[in-house]
């Protein structure tokens, strides 16, 4: 799957993208943060806390309950502040 | 006609108004909204990121509900990114329809929405602090008030 | 600042928005009203006629009653006389302000009041007929939304 | 006093303005309407139906039991049709 993030995300990861080969527990955008959030200062820093987090899998908002595929675009960002 | 772009140049009302209106008799109204950089408040600049590709999905899904609910002629709406300092411009969302009516509620419809709920996020400098903009709940209201029920 | 004028001549409204917002950093929003002549509906010619004088005093006085109701940082009303064929523009609003929402007001009950009650007559021409067009009720209704209690 | 006519008004009186001296029973623009009425057949057409006309009085608009002096400007209008 391919990952995106943006605003402080990408900050505090230090990457705008990548790709990772997802892990078999993962099946939705919950539990992608989860496993996000154990790969590193930069990633717990970026998914510490959840609710402040927004998704969009394919390019569409999404809910953290929403499912995740292997050929998924799957982004991570914060609320939009908009123009 | 539909234009939608997503770009780090200015953009000139008058081009895109003629772009819009000419040739398109049926036409009466044309209201542009433009947004500029508030400076004088201690902003040096705004820096404005997007989500390439799901942007200029999103404005013209929302391009498109506009052009359902009001009977629209054509339709431009440029957004900017990148780093802006004051005073500069930010957003155009120009509507044209035969009455003036649905060009206004068209054109405020389009400005809520881009302002609350359009994937960009603002990172404003103020000397040399940076620091990201937190999503609004007086904005959040405004573009509610277009709900369908 | 407040800009009226009374002219033969077309506008540009990006030198407008220019003149109107430059140098204002409090200026966060823009609304320009364009009308156009429509075409297309065995219209040739639409001729208006106004009040010199009366007119200018008669915007000014809206125009001030605009900037007595909203927060407005700037305000510009062109409007053209003489003889317009269709696709041509016959007025340009102009409001600024901090936020969107009085811009978007300002500009909509200044375009009631000019389409409605300034004192303009408009003649059509259809092939070689000439005729006065009548005050129409449903504009005076636009325009009596604004009332005051 | 001055006298401007607009639109329908000045093209059936054939022209766009004039000067007046106030005739002594003349004190309210209806009774300049009046008085005007009887000049003629072009005022005749003109002034026919008061009720389709507007007046205005020093370039404010002014009902038609205004009073009127010698030193008013005084214009007759069909309803402003807006621009």
């Amino acid at each position: 799957m391919k990952l995106l993030y943006f605003a402080w995300v990408r900050q505090r990861i230090g990457k705008a993208e990548e790709n990772l080969e997802r892990p078999s527990e993962v099946t939705t955008i919950a539990e992608l943060a989860a496993y996000l959030h154990s790969r590193g200062e930069g990633y717990a820093k970026a998914f510490a806390d959840p609710v402040r987090l927004r998704a969009a899998r394919n390019q569409e908002h999404a809910s953290f309950d929403a499912p995740v595929s292997d050929e998924d675009e799957i982004a991570f960002f914060p609320p939009v502040t908009g123009g | 006609m539909r234009t939608v772009r997503v770009q780090t140049a200015d953009f000139d009302i008058e081009a895109e108004c003629r772009a819009l209106a000419g040739g398109r008799p049926a036409i009466g109204a044309v209201v542009a909204f433009t947004g500029y950089v508030r400076g004088g408040n201690g902003l040096t600049a705004l820096t404005i990121e997007h989500y390439p590709g799901m942007t200029e999905r999103e404005i013209g899904r929302h391009a498109a509900e506009a052009e359902d609910r009001w009977p629209l002629d054509a339709l431009t709406i440029i957004h900017r990114i990148g780093r802006l300092g004051g005073g500069d411009r930010i957003v155009l969302v120009a509507a044209a329809s035969a009455r003036r009516e649905p060009a206004f509620q068209a054109a405020e419809f389009l400005m809520d929405y881009l302002k609350t709920r359009a994937p960009f996020w603002k990172r404003e400098e103020r000397g040399t602090s940076m620091e990201w903009v937190e999503a609004k709940e007086s904005d959040a209201t405004a573009a509610l008030k277009w709900h369908r029920s």
